[in-house]
């Protein structure tokens, strides 16, 4: 039904413009290959709701519910993506209908308040999000409370004096604590002194902030000294030139700390065109490439997230509160999906869970 | 006697770069030459003279549009200085130019109140009452227009209508009107004619240019003359002729500044057959031998230069065949053209000739590029000797090969022009309008390199406003008008300048 | 049949030759295909469209201006953002608000003016001029706000972005607003009559005497009036100033014009177009959004919608002027 | 005289390579003032940094020569990435293959933006603007929202070798400006562009195809940024669908136009553009070594960029 939908609007679209065109040129718009992607856009289409669609109005049927996912970009973010298809398995095993939306670029906020807005019109029963700013999410949250659509936080909390009734609670790593272990542990290891770089991710985004800020707590009271810190936007690109010009002001660094294992190519990148030695390098997701390059010894310890954790325990608790069994106050306001400490050692189990 | 409301003396005005409108350092050649010209109330005073006669830059000071070196300008006797067109209005002299002044994307009241809306509550315009009051001014001049119409939905002439109804409209005295005929139909022209008729009425005095006497004759109280800038004489309407007019625009000038060494051969190499340079335009046929000088003359607007574009291949023909050395050229273009040997000099050069913010030598090799490198490679060298060659040959004054054109003088710019075209060792050479704005002897100068290239072998196609230029130079003229070739003359006694002017008029 | 045949051919044509008809058939056609997705007619959803479109309509009142001079106006994005990012620091300096919310206004039209200054007087191409300034306040805010967001209006301010009256949006209304008074300046000032006649014919604007300059400078100033309304409202929206919030409306308000009849040759187009244009795309997105498509493919089809449009365009202006060139010769002939 | 004359040819030489000599200054400065910027890893650091962003700024030119302007570059980029991960992780394509295959997507997305502005006559900025937007929605569709790490390293040789301890790209870098000067200032083909810009109704009447060597131009600029595109590719070790991104094009302009380039067409030194590219990685690695707060870059960038435009709008002010 909804491949139909797509197909009808974009070619009622093409069929009014050639209306106003007054002449009868073909749709010719891109090239050869965008022909190949509308084939492309079918299937991505299926995939997302891969079971037909129920009646469209609100979950009338018990226990069939529509629960929606709010995500930033999923392309290069393993992590994000392996909680949305976590979320997905999960929804779909209770027999409800699974929306999700994700805007097109990283830092688009507008886009997904707008995108939220459209959810909730399309009779979602439930909201889970992972903000891209925690201040610009509160509309949004205001708008569900309004539509008494629960919802529950992952992996991105929510801004400090926001309203506590606006949301069920937060799953996400304590990315603040999280962080202040990986400094405690690479203080450790440099003997409580030495030179550190930090790589922080996108400007403005909060579980980047969080564990820069996180990292450099957790130096405090030793003299492991922070002397460079610039963003590599979560890009390897970025990151890369941001790393070998950190090396060119300070060759004689002994570790870095890496806001996500995304940025890891691009670091490695730089320490290798730079020839230096044993850098102690840290990071944070867990992800797949992140555990592997921890298991080859590239990189020493990795915090890694458990996103799996966070999409299981949201639907858990969305569905516990739709199905009435408990109700929002029942949950504390923050609740810590666990970060693992992954070093050589623990790498291939954590290999297995990863992202 | 008649009231005379303006008078101009001794005016004079050098050449100016048209764009900054600047005087051109280092040349002292003159536009306007102590000019004199007066107008009486109510009367049509035409003004009559060949293209580059100086008549449109003489409106020009008169509409304030330009100031002039020197000279005085007299109004009701007073002395005046106009710094801009809007002042000249203030005093009543309106100007209605050949391409009007109007914009063709918003309709005739807004064209009618631009500049100075009457603006009602809040600052909004008062549009009721525009419509009502621009619809009533051209009522007043006897036509009937939705004044709602958008302006480039209307015909040129009810275009001329809005902008005479314009010019009305600030209570002027004097209303110049620059070639207004150029593209109406029979019929809208005798719409003007009564207009102009019923404006004398009212004691409005027109100022009329146009260089076609039979229009003159009908609608001209009096009639001046100008040629190359000089003030020639004035006519009453009673003792006006043609012949006389004619004279005084050609001008008398002898044969012999033109000497003809080149004899032209008798094996044809360029003709064109049943050619239509338009969808209406009725076929038309002709032919340039080898070694021959042939002329084309005719009214701006005959299709000169449409008919020289679509030949070259710049412009596309609406059927007929063009044969060059016995085969047919198909698919004409640019490129094609000067690869067999036709090259074309175009009639403003800043536009289509030069590119003046490039070095002579550059601009010299520009169309020969393939043939003179055709390894792909600029050789420096090859280049270098080149340019040297047709530098000499063309004696252009400049201070390095690299000079910008722009900093060139009109004449030497115009032999760098040529120089491009001699550049690709042509067969085939269509000149359009090559002496135009350029000082007397480069004029000659170039006379003679077309002379000398007919005589080597080049045909040669030349298109000019100036009788005596073409009658010295060709050796046969194609009479051209509406767009197709009317005639063709050939023998030296009917080659005189009264008869092709007579042609030209079709009188 | 020869009778029906032109028939159809007139209506193309007079549908093709009004900009207003032509709009109207883009967004009946969006809304027909949309009204097909469930509860897209809601009236809720259409509040949020028409929400979402406002942030888009009332920078493109500006960006339209600019279009019909033969310019483009790109600096939206950054003084959507530049603006709001100076009120919230000066609230939070202790200013109070109505004041900042005015300053912030000045500041929108200071950045409208500097790029009039740059494409008028200095003569700097006008898209490459209003692209780099936008960067610049970009910039800027990213330094103010040292890269994050930052909070801190007042809570009556966020009301007016997301708080409704009877049911209809306070942004909508501002919307109307900002789009009937850019209406009423375009069509019915003298400055408005100035503006088209300065798309069309520029000799003749200088022929009567005025500057072409200071109208193209006041233009520009009014495009900066409009953006920073559009920023403030936008922030109040999300009751925070992001300093990449403006991005996609940049181009957005360019595609919102384009869609509504401005053409890219100068002269034509109008500020109700305009608007209905960016209704058209807020209404793609939705209803895109809707059907729980990727983003991705909102891009693909707007990418594609900007080029087939144009292109239409630029073929009826070539045919239109290949008709006035025969029409020339044709009359050359009985002259 | 003699001694008077070579004077202004130097003069006139200076001036125009002028931003050769601001290159000089800005190194210059940073040695003194920024510490470890004088070192010889800097110089290489900043050189590895510059050979893509160069390459990308000489196809940048090509466009920029007549007139024209691609804001769809960076996002060609980003296409060009995610094929290439694509061939050689899940295809196991051979290297040189996929270097071939990956030219041609380029050339393929420029001839569609030139088909565009040259057949159907759109203005340049509008068909790149909108063949952007279709790019990098390709880029992600085709991408499936994943990327490809630790590319394999006989594919990585292609751009990680060394010769005389400066990286190979350097020298890719080097090539392909050598070979747009070539053409550029020393072919038939460059010195026609030359005269499209600056006048097209005269090149057009001297016999010169426009529209055919406009199309070649996007088709160079489209294999170049392919190219590019690779370079980057391999560097960062990582196919990702958001490399390059909206920033690259403009980025690519901006060194265009600091390297003394003419928006208005015509004005071209393929020299003075690496010089842009090499200046503005100067900026950069100030503020990473300087540990300034990064965001003061992106104003810093759009002010020298203002400053550039302003100045080549007066230049042009006299042609």
């Amino acid at each position: 039904m909804k491949k139909v939908i797509a197909m009808l609007l974009s070619l009622t679209m093409v069929f009014g413009m050639a209306a106003c065109g007054g002449t009868d040129t073909q749709e010719e718009g891109g090239t050869a290959a965008e022909e190949a992607a509308a084939e492309e856009t079918e299937e991505t289409a299926d995939a997302d709701s891969a079971k037909t669609d129920a009646d469209a109005q609100d979950g009338a049927a018990a226990g069939s519910y529509k629960i929606g996912f709010s995500v930033k970009t999923l392309t290069n973010e393993p992590f994000q993506a392996f909680i949305a298809d976590m979320i997905q398995v999960k929804v779909e095993e209770a027999g409800c209908e699974f929306v999700l939306a994700t805007t097109d670029s990283a830092e688009d906020v507008a886009q997904q308040v707008s995108q939220i807005e459209d959810m909730l019109v399309s009779g979602i029963d439930a909201l889970i999000v992972n903000p891209l700013d925690s201040n610009a999410i509160i509309p949004a949250l205001e708008r569900c409370k309004e539509e008494n659509v629960p919802v529950i936080m992952v992996d991105s909390g929510p801004a400090e004096e926001t309203d506590e009734s606006l949301y069920v609670t937060y799953i996400g790593t304590d990315n603040y604590a999280g962080s202040v272990t990986a400094a405690e542990k690479m203080a450790e290891e440099l003997g409580g002194e030495g030179k550190v770089a930090i790589v922080r991710g996108v400007s403005g985004n909060t579980a980047g902030e969080a564990r820069a800020n996180g990292f450099k707590a957790g130096l405090e009271g030793t003299n492991v000294e922070v002397v460079a810190e610039q963003p590599g936007n979560w890009s390897n690109d970025d990151a890369l030139q941001a790393m070998e010009n950190m090396l060119i002001a300070n060759p004689d660094i002994d570790g870095v700390y890496s806001c996500s294992d995304v940025m890891l190519d691009g670091i490695l990148e730089a320490i290798d065109s730079a020839g230096a030695e044993d850098i102690l390098i840290y990071s944070f997701d867990g992800l797949t490439n992140g555990c592997q390059l921890v298991l080859d010894g590239r990189v020493q310890a990795t915090m890694q997230q458990y996103p799996s954790v966070m999409g299981e325990l949201a639907v858990e608790y969305l569905l516990q509160i739709l199905n009435g069994e408990k109700t929002a106050e029942d949950f504390e306001k923050f609740v810590d999906s666990g970060v693992a400490y992954v070093t050589q050692e623990n790498a291939e189990e954590a290999l297995q869970n990863a992202p | 006697m008649r009231e005379k409301i303006l008078e101009l003396d001794h005016i004079t005005k050098y050449i100016f770069n048209v764009s900054t409108g600047r005087p051109i350092r280092g040349t002292d050649v003159k536009i306007l030459d102590d000019v004199h010209f007066d107008l009486y109330k109510g009367e049509v005073h035409a003004l009559l003279g060949e293209n580059g006669a100086g008549k449109s830059t003489l409106m020009k000071i008169i509409g304030g549009i330009i100031p002039c070196d020197e000279g005085v300008m007299k109004l009701d006797g007073k002395e005046i200085q106009f710094r801009n067109s809007r002042e000249a209005r203030a005093k009543g002299i309106a100007f209605v130019h050949q391409e009007l002044n109007l914009c063709t994307n918003i309709d005739v009241a807004h064209n009618f109140y631009l500049a100075n809306e009457p603006t009602g509550k809040f600052g909004l315009m008062k549009e009721k009452e525009m419509y009502e009051k621009s619809a009533e001014a051209i009522r007043a001049l006897g036509f009937e227009l939705d004044t709602h119409t958008k302006l480039g939905r209307l015909s040129t002439a009810q275009q001329q209508i809005v902008e005479i109804s314009k010019a009305l409209s600030y209570d002027s005295k004097i209303i110049i009107m620059d070639e207004p005929t150029a593209s109406l139909t029979k019929k809208e022209i005798e719409m003007l004619f009564s207009l102009i008729h019923d404006l004398k009425k009212r004691g409005i005095s027109i100022i009329y240019i146009s260089h076609r006497l039979d229009e003159i004759q009908q609608i001209g109280d009096r009639m001046t003359v100008m040629r190359d800038g000089c003030y020639i004489g004035t006519m009453e309407r009673a003792h006006y002729s043609d012949e006389q007019a004619v004279n005084m625009m050609a001008g008398r000038v002898t044969n012999n500044i033109f000497e003809k060494e080149h004899i032209p051969g008798d094996e044809i190499v360029l003709e064109i057959k049943d050619l239509k340079i338009g969808e209406a335009a009725e076929p038309l046929s002709l032919t340039v031998k080898k070694g021959e000088v042939v002329g084309l003359c005719g009214l701006v607007g005959a299709g000169r230069t449409e008919l020289a574009r679509t030949i070259y291949g710049a412009r596309p023909d609406a059927g007929g065949e063009v044969w060059y050395q016995d085969e047919l050229y198909r698919k004409r273009s640019p490129g094609k053209s000067i690869q067999k040997g036709i090259v074309y000099l175009s009639e403003d050069r800043k536009i289509d000739g030069l590119i003046t913010a490039a070095g002579v030598s550059e601009n010299l090799v520009l169309s020969a590029l393939h043939q003179l490198f055709p390894g792909g490679l600029v050789s420096r060298r090859r280049q270098k000797e080149r340019v040297g060659q047709l530098i000499g040959e063309f004696n252009i004054k400049c201070m390095d090969r690299d000079q910008l054109v722009s900093t060139l003088s009109g004449g030497n710019q115009q032999k760098v022009s040529l120089g491009k075209c001699f550049a690709v060792e042509p067969k085939v050479l269509i000149l359009d309008e090559p002496t135009r704005g350029i000082d007397i002897n480069t004029k000659f100068e170039i006379y003679h390199l077309i002379d000398q290239a007919a005589k080597q072998g080049l045909s040669v196609l030349v298109i000019s406003s100036e009788m005596a230029e073409l009658i010295g130079m060709s050796d046969r003229i194609y009479i051209m008008r509406g767009g197709t070739i009317t005639g063709m003359v050939s023998d030296e006694e009917e080659m005189t300048q009264e008869n092709l002017v007579a042609k030209i008029i079709g009188v | 049949m020869q009778k029906s045949v032109l028939k159809t051919k007139e209506f193309f044509r007079a549908v093709s030759g009004r900009p207003l008809v032509r709009t109207l058939v883009i967004i009946a056609a969006v809304c027909a295909a949309a009204a097909l997705i469930p509860n897209f007619l809601k009236f809720s959803n259409l509040m949020n469209v028409l929400r979402q479109a406002s942030v888009i309509a009332i920078p493109a009142i500006g960006v339209t201006m600019a279009m019909i001079t033969k310019g483009i106006d790109l600096s939206t994005s950054g003084v959507i953002v530049f603006a709001p990012m100076c009120v919230v620091v000066l609230y939070r300096g202790g200013v109070p608000f109505f004041l900042c919310a005015l300053c912030g206004i000045l500041i929108g039209i200071l950045a409208g003016l500097l790029n009039g200054i740059l494409i008028a007087r200095v003569g700097v191409l006008p898209f490459i001029a209003t692209y780099v300034s936008g960067t610049i306040m970009l910039g800027l805010t990213m330094v103010i706000g040292n890269g994050g967001s930052v909070t801190g209006f007042p809570k009556g301010f966020t009301q007016i972005g997301n708080g409704s009256v009877l049911g209809i949006p306070w942004s909508n209304l501002i919307m109307l607003v900002c789009v009937a008074a850019g209406a009423l300046f375009l069509a019915k000032t003298k400055h408005g009559n100035r503006i088209y006649a300065l798309g069309n014919n520029e000799a003749v604007i200088r022929m009567e005497g005025l500057s072409p300059e200071k109208l193209l400078i006041a233009i520009y100033g009014i495009g900066g009036f409009f953006s920073a309304i559009a920023g403030l409202l936008l922030s109040s929206q999300l009751s925070t100033v992001h300093p990449t919030q403006g991005n996609s409306y940049q181009l957005d308000c360019v595609a919102a014009c384009i869609l509504g009849g401005t053409s890219m040759l100068g002269g034509s187009g109008t500020v109700v177009n305009s608007a209905l244009g960016a209704v058209g795309i807020a209404a793609m997105r939705n209803a895109l959004n809707l059907l729980g498509l990727h983003p991705y493919v909102q891009n693909l089809v707007l990418g594609s919608l900007i080029i087939f449009i144009v292109a239409v365009n630029v073929l009826l202006k070539r045919r239109e002027r290949r008709q006035q060139e025969s029409f020339h010769i044709r009359r050359a002939e009985n002259g | 005289m003699s001694s008077s004359r070579n004077k202004n040819v130097v003069l006139s030489a200076v001036k125009q390579n002028a931003p050769i000599v601001y290159l000089i200054i800005f190194v210059a400065i940073g040695c003194l003032f920024v510490p470890n910027f004088g070192s010889k890893a800097n110089f290489l650091n900043i050189l590895r940094q510059a050979a893509a962003p160069a390459v990308s700024c000489i196809a940048m030119t090509f466009i920029l020569i007549t007139g024209n302007i691609d804001l769809s570059t960076g996002y060609i980029v980003s296409l060009v990435s995610i094929s290439c991960g694509i061939m050689v992780k899940t295809l196991e394509l051979p290297p040189y293959l996929v270097i071939l295959l990956c030219l041609l997507i380029g050339c393929a997305a420029g001839a569609a933006n030139g088909l565009f502005v040259t057949v159907c006559e759109i203005p340049s900025f509008i068909v790149t603007l909108g063949s952007g937007m279709i790019l990098t929605g390709l880029a992600q569709l085709v991408s499936q929202n994943t990327s490809y790490h630790d590319l394999p390293d006989n594919f990585r040789a292609f751009a990680k070798a060394e010769i005389f301890s400066l990286p190979i790209t350097v020298f890719y870098a080097l090539l392909v400006a050598l070979l747009a000067w070539i053409i550029l200032h020393r072919a038939v083909f460059g010195r026609e562009l030359r005269a499209l810009g600056l006048n097209a109704q005269a090149s057009r009447m001297a016999g010169i195809k426009e529209k055919k060597s406009v199309f070649i131009t996007f088709v160079i600029s489209g294999g170049l940024t392919a190219f590019c595109s690779i370079l980057m590719t391999i560097r960062v070790n990582c196919a990702q669908p958001d490399l390059g991104g909206s920033n690259f094009s403009f980025e690519a302009i901006t060194a265009a136009v600091i390297g003394g380039t003419s928006l208005l067409g015509g004005r071209v030194n393929i020299p003075c553009c690496v010089a842009g590219a090499l200046i503005i990685k100067c900026i950069e690695s100030w503020i990473n070594i300087l540990n300034l707060n990064y965001y003061l870059y992106q104003a810093i960038l759009g002010i020298a960029i203002l400053i550039a435009l302003i100045a080549d709008a007066l230049k042009n002010r006299e042609r």
